[in-house]
């Protein structure tokens, strides 16, 4: 195993260990946290494998894509941000309800 | 001599361009409103008497217009277009008299007439569909427009009405469309040919064109009220009565027996359906529907309510005349389409006078009208009698073909049927007559009460018209001649 | 008898959410290094195309190459993205109808690094942008550099006068989007495609580019941690 | 090579017009309707251009050409998905001028909308032109992102709790997708379309970017199961929004699907289509089902777009199949009717907001005297409900047509008796609506307080609804536009 690819395992390590808590956490910060540990993952996934070619000749291109990427998720991750605030603002919780009660008043 | 000719087009722009107009009037813009809609009943006839001259003449109109790739949207006027476009066209200016007068003074008239317009666009549509996709879309299109009419009066039961009347007719295009699409994957092609398009395909698909025609009638059937299929008819006559008028006589069940004929002609081919045997259990339900609907119509004591019975049983000698597979019966069939759109509107325009003027709804309050309403009565009268089939009304002509067409074709019990038929007609007309003209009245009118002309006139010549049809039947231009002419293409061609 | 129902069901539900999304990810995750651990070594034509290239892209840095000239389109649509976030957290509480301002005192500490940090990492901030061309570096980390420091400085309690909020500080958030944008436009009116650089000019064009670009990103991302303060309930 | 220089102008305009409404917050309402105005000019000529010279355009970026720069790509289907945007968008456009202005919308929301909208479009333009994985990465993100906030816009409880659970779907969905990417490029060495068909095979990893990038694009276009963040969402934002994102946003990530599959997946595809058509038919079925149990008319409309959705995914099943006809003809059918529902459920949502602007509550059981006093829009609802329904003559009923007959020429029993009952179920939900609008009881006695709705929010409406409807009268010059540059053919036959 070369090291490219322990760095891809372990972007798909931080993938999955993101989604996990995406799905089982409710608290609404945590799963914007669980959002970034696993654009992190995909980010380590791009960039580690850069370096998986002959000679091991480091690709350019996937580091510009990183770098966009992580513009992108700060910008989600920002947003997310202030509308949690806004709910918690609201309602007082952070949490997200179910589908059926959200209507309820 | 076939001409690619705007004319048909423009006979369905008539109606279709002056109901979206309507729409758009303020609601008491009357003056405006009543002059789109009768000049554009007056130009519809003016345009199809132009072309039955011409195609008297060897004329044959047709549009193209490129639709689907591979199938395109046709609109033709063949003869059996000619006699349904003009029933309607006729009966449309009638009714629009009538209806100009009925609804004097009640809100929604822009929204009415507009839908009232769409529905006989869609129906002139139906009836000179080229093909089977272009009678599909008019005829869903007639679905859609009859659905405002009949909730018109936005009562509990006008809804009641609308869903049970949506949740047939919606029922019976998807399977209208699911034959039509099944047919098209199977042939190819969807444009109506006399004697048929479907016989040259392998016998290994007979099944399949077997379930294809049970699809389709079903699909017509719902409209054409045979049963079971019908329910939803007697619950439409919640309607106002010009609108019960359209539906029964103009419109819709036409358009259901009229798309039967379709598919029997020039669909599948009357040869072809009767080898196929589909023809023989197609009697048997338009034999069944007949006694039914009059077995039903005996027992109803609200006026409109037996006439809708009546209605379905009546509509069903259109599709026993063509099922019967023979040129007799077919020409019996045929001018039944006719004959029956005279008679019935008759009936209706007279039962939307009678609760109009007298505030009547029901046989048992008939007692004496005839002498409050005595011009009424008569037209309701010459009507009734022709329903029964007396000489030399209307009605008596379209039986005694139909009689003739199962001796022919060797189906003696449908005679049995046919009188049966008659003798229940009898039974539930007659009473009616005999109450309004020979029983006393049980309290004396207060004042005398009277029916505007608009009301008047057009069931008085309805009536004429079904009387002038049965004792000129022999005569040129006549429905009897022209369903003969229709036949002849049918069945002596080679 | 009731409520220990529903907790345990609710329990029950919480336990099958956990064990069935666990078998989920897991599965998920020995799918994707499976695939990952059978990756062919792939061939090196396009790095050699970037390299040959390289020249006519301005820069001599391969990512600065590829981020503003190569897949410069990414980049702009990127940091519309960022402008776009800013707007929404606008749009959800503007500026100007920010809770007022019941901060803390700043402690003396962050207070006298902010003074003594803010010009080194101006300094630095330009060195990065300019290095960029040859060496890692670049509007981005420049950008960042410089939120890192309006964050600092907004922690120490020091607001921006309110009448330089307005269409002032709306352009400088722009800028970057403005310039970038121009100088893709004038392809055009060198009858090239859109984006097209002129190869000597486009050292120059990238410079300008990420200088304005360092500006807008630095500012929106201040601006988007000043919108991101708890602020109390209306 | 004029016509792909009007393409890239399709995303810079409203870029431009964001950055401009952003600047001048004041005027952003005639900033954002000029570029509406615009944008529809500049797509009016470029279809004039594509249809007198049919081809299929490739515009390099920066003069690199793939595999280095990136691509723009344009064949009739970009053209038509385009066109569906833009005339979309220009109605939502027209409405939101209106929308924006009217009370207790303030100046600092309608400055926000325009932006976000204007970058929204942008980034549809642009996904929709797109022949580069990574660009439609982001392009997707800034139509994620760009959503999400529009959905916050409205600013209730509702809205912002539907606003975040969509964004965190929607970025577990670019993760995914971006994941899937991420593999592709290193199995491949290049993320350009064109040159990917061509070398790609049936390797794990490959394997392993189909799985990601379907199911990430699934969440975005929340196919059934994955629809749970879309009804609340649509059915909690300000109505233009809610037009938005039905018509267009879920869209788009059904349309980049599409591609991929025609372009990259078709050889190397396993169980999937069937798959797809499996939840698509349980989509049609459960959308509707759930429509027709509501009582709000916004969710009832959400649910609709659900079930309506579940429509285009029948295509990946009729058209896996060998005879050309009949796949060119179900892919012509989904894309049809895609066109319609756009046009058709953007007129809905908007006659669904005139009518909660006009009575303040949207409960379907309380509509008798309202939707009379609002004719117009009622026209719209019901003309829009026509094509839903998919009876003719309406865009929709040419798509069912088309998807229908695929599916009985197949002989796949099933998804035609899913393709109409979802046509009588639709029947069920709309008439359920329309059937209150023909009641005369006690008109005088509830008026309520109700607001005067500009003419031009209902005008707008029903003019969407009719375009939906005029789709069905005359439908083959689009269905020939679809079919430039073949896009619907698999292996590229001599270009």
């Amino acid at each position: 195993m070369t090291i490219a690819i322990l760095y891809a395992s372990t972007g798909i390590g931080l993938f999955s260990l993101g989604l996990y808590a995406l799905i089982v956490l409710t608290h609404l910060l945590r799963k914007l946290l669980a959002i970034n540990v696993m654009s992190c993952g995909v980010f380590l996934v791009l960039a580690g494998l850069a370096a998986h070619t002959p000679n091991a000749i480091v690709d350019p291109i996937p580091h510009a894509m990183v770098i966009t990427g992580i513009v992108v998720a700060i910008a989600a991750t920002a947003l997310g941000l202030s509308i949690l605030l806004r709910i918690h603002a609201l309602t007082g919780r952070v949490h997200l309800p179910g589908v059926d009660e959200q209507f309820d008043d | 001599m076939i001409t690619q000719s705007w004319l048909p087009l423009l006979v369905l722009l008539t109606s279709l361009l002056s109901g979206l107009i309507i729409f758009t009037l303020p609601e008491n813009n009357v003056r405006t409103r009543t002059t789109l809609n009768l000049l554009a009943a007056f130009s519809k006839i003016g345009l199809v008497s132009w072309m039955i001259w011409h195609i008297y003449q060897g004329q044959h109109y047709q549009i193209h217009i490129q639709f689907l790739p591979n199938i395109d949207f046709i609109l033709q006027m063949d003869p059996l277009a000619v006699m349904f476009v003009s029933l309607s066209a006729v009966l449309w200016l009638v009714t629009t008299f009538y209806a100009i007068g009925y609804l004097e003074g009640s809100p929604h008239r822009s929204r009415f007439f507009g839908f009232f317009s769409l529905c006989v666009a869609a129906t002139s549509g139906v009836a000179m569909a080229g093909n089977l996709l272009t009678f599909l879309i008019c005829y869903e299109l007639l679905t859609l427009a009859a659905y405002p009419l009949i909730v018109h009066r936005g009562t509990e039961a006008a809804r009641k009405a609308g869903r049970t009347y949506l949740i047939y007719t919606i029922g019976g295009g998807v399977s209208l469309l699911t034959g039509t699409v099944w047919l098209y994957t199977l042939t190819g092609t969807l444009d109506f040919t006399p004697q048929g398009f479907v016989q040259q395909l392998s016998p290994a698909l007979h099944p399949q064109l077997t379930i294809i025609f049970m699809l389709l009638i079903m699909g017509l059937g719902v409209k054409a009220a045979l049963v079971p299929l019908h329910g939803w008819l007697p619950q439409a006559m919640v309607a106002p009565a010009p609108v019960s008028a359209l539906l029964h006589a103009v419109a819709v069940v036409k358009a259901g027996a009229f798309g039967i004929v379709r598919v029997l002609y020039d669909v599948y081919g009357i040869d072809f359906s009767a080898t196929l045997g589909v023809t023989a259990p197609l009697v048997m339900l338009a034999a069944i529907t007949i006694i039914y609907g009059s077995l039903r119509a005996l027992t109803q004591d609200n006026l409109k309510r037996r006439l809708a019975f009546s209605t379905v049983s009546q509509v069903s000698y259109i599709t026993l005349g063509v099922a019967l597979a023979g040129p007799i019966g077919a020409i019996g069939g045929l001018v039944h389409l006719v004959h029956q759109g005279l008679m019935k509107i008759t009936l209706f325009f007279c039962a939307g006078n009678l609760a109009e003027t007298l505030g009547i709804h029901k046989i048992s309050e008939m007692k004496g009208v005839g002498r409050r309403m005595p011009l009424t009565m008569t037209a309701f009268t010459l009507a009734a009698l022709g329903m029964i089939g007396v000489p030399p009304i209307a009605g008596f002509i379209s039986k005694w073909y139909l009689g003739m067409g199962a001796l022919q074709s060797g189906l003696t019990w449908v005679i049995g049927v046919l009188l049966i038929s008659t003798l229940l007609n009898a039974a539930y007309f007659l009473p009616i007559l005999y109450t309004a003209w020979f029983d006393r009245p049980d309290t004396e009118p207060i004042a005398h009460p009277k029916t505007s002309r608009l009301l008047l006139w057009p069931p008085l010549i309805t009536a004429l018209l079904s009387l002038a049809a049965g004792l000129f039947a022999a005569l040129p231009y006549t429905p009897l001649e022209w369903a003969r002419f229709i036949v002849d293409l049918e069945f002596l061609q080679p | 008898m009731q409520i220990k129902n529903v907790t345990r069901s609710e329990k029950l539900h919480k336990l099958a959410l956990t064990i069935f999304s666990a078998i989920l990810v897991i599965c998920v995750a020995i799918g994707l290094m499976i695939s990952v651990s059978f990756l062919p070594v792939r061939d090196a034509e396009l790095i050699e195309i970037v390299s040959t290239q390289l020249p006519a892209s301005g820069v001599s840095h391969p990512v600065t190459a590829v981020l503003l000239n190569f897949r410069g389109y990414d980049t702009l649509l990127e940091m519309a993205v960022l402008l776009l976030a800013l707007i929404g957290t606008w749009s959800l509480a503007p500026l100007d109808v920010q809770a007022d301002d019941t901060r803390h005192s700043p402690g003396e500490m962050l207070d006298s690094l902010t003074r003594l940090l803010t010009p080194i990492i101006v300094l630095v901030a330009g060195y990065l942008l300019w290095a960029g061309a040859h060496a890692p570096g670049g509007a981005f980390q420049a950008g960042a550099l410089l939120a890192s420091l309006g964050v600092m400085i907004q922690l120490t309690g020091w607001k921006l006068p309110i009448e330089l909020t307005g269409i002032y500080l709306r352009f400088i958030h722009v800028c970057g989007l403005v310039v970038f944008l121009l100088v893709a436009a004038s392809g055009w009116f060198n009858s090239a495609p859109f984006f097209s650089l002129p190869p000597d000019l486009a050292g120059i064009l990238i410079l300008l580019i990420e200088t304005f670009a360092m500006l807008s990103i630095g500012l929106t991302l201040a601006t988007l941690f000043l919108l991101g303060r708890p602020h109390s309930t209306p | 090579m004029i016509t792909p220089d009007l393409g890239i102008t399709l995303v810079v305009l409203p870029l431009t017009g964001a950055l401009l409404a952003f600047l001048i917050r004041k005027h952003a309402h005639w900033i954002g309707l000029g570029t509406a105005l615009a944008v529809s000019l500049i797509l009016a000529s470029l279809l004039t251009d594509l249809v007198t010279s049919p081809g299929d355009y490739y515009y390099t970026l920066g003069g690199w050409g793939a595999p280095l720069g990136i691509e723009l790509h344009l064949d009739g289907l970009s053209a038509f998905m385009l066109m569906a945007s833009v005339v979309t968008g220009l109605g939502v456009s027209l409405y939101a001028f209106s929308y924006f202005r009217i009370p207790p919308q303030d100046n600092g929301k309608s400055a926000a909308f325009w932006s976000l909208w204007l970058f929204l479009w942008a980034g549809l333009n642009a996904l929709f032109l797109s022949a580069d994985l990574f660009n439609l990465y982001v392009t997707l993100e800034l139509i994620g992102l760009s959503a999400v906030a529009l959905t916050a816009l409205a600013g209730s409880r509702d809205a912002l709790i539907s606003a975040i659970r969509y964004l965190l779907t929607s970025l577990l969905g670019s993760l995914c997708y971006l994941l899937g990417i991420a593999l592709l490029y290193h199995t491949y060495a290049t993320v350009d379309l064109t040159l990917l068909s061509g070398r790609i095979t049936a390797q794990p990893s490959t394997q392993a970017a189909l799985a990601l990038i379907t199911a990430g694009l699934l969440l975005k276009s929340a196919l059934f199961p994955l629809h749970f963040w879309l009804p609340p969402a649509h059915g909690s934002a300000a109505a233009p929004v809610s037009a938005l994102l039905s018509a267009l946003v879920v869209k788009a990530s059904f349309y980049l699907l599409a591609r991929l599959w025609l372009e990259l997946f078709h050889p190397i595809h396993n169980l999937m289509p069937d798959l797809l058509g499996w939840f698509g038919a349980a989509a049609i079925i459960w959308g509707s089902l759930l429509a027709l149990r509501q009582i709000r008319l916004k969710l009832l409309i959400a649910y609709s777009t659900v079930a309506q959705l579940g429509y285009f995914f029948l295509v990946f099943p009729l058209a896996d199949n060998q005879s050309d006809e009949m796949l060119v003809g179900a892919w012509q059918g989904a894309f049809y009717m895609l066109l319609a529902h756009a046009f058709a459920k953007s007129a809905m949502f908007l006659a669904a907001g005139n009518i909660q602007l006009f009575s303040g509550h949207d409960r379907i059981l309380e509509f008798d005297h309202i939707a009379q006093r609002l004719p117009l829009t009622l026209a719209a609802f019901s003309l829009a409900g026509v094509s839903i329904m998919g009876l003719p003559p309406s865009g929709g009923f040419t798509g069912k047509w088309l998807l229908l007959e695929a599916a009985i020429a197949q002989e796949r029993w099933g998804y035609a008796i899913i393709i109409l009952m979802g046509g009588l179920l639709a029947a069920g939900y709309v008439f359920k609506v329309i059937g209150h609008a023909f009641t005369q009881a006690q008109t005088e006695s509830f008026i309520s307080e109700t607001r005067t709705i500009p003419a031009m929010m209902q005008w707008v409406a029903l003019a969407l609804a009719l375009v939906s409807i005029l789709l069905g009268c005359y439908p083959a010059p689009l269905l020939e536009l679809l079919t430039i540059g073949n896009p619907f053919n698999f292996f590229h036959p001599g270009s």
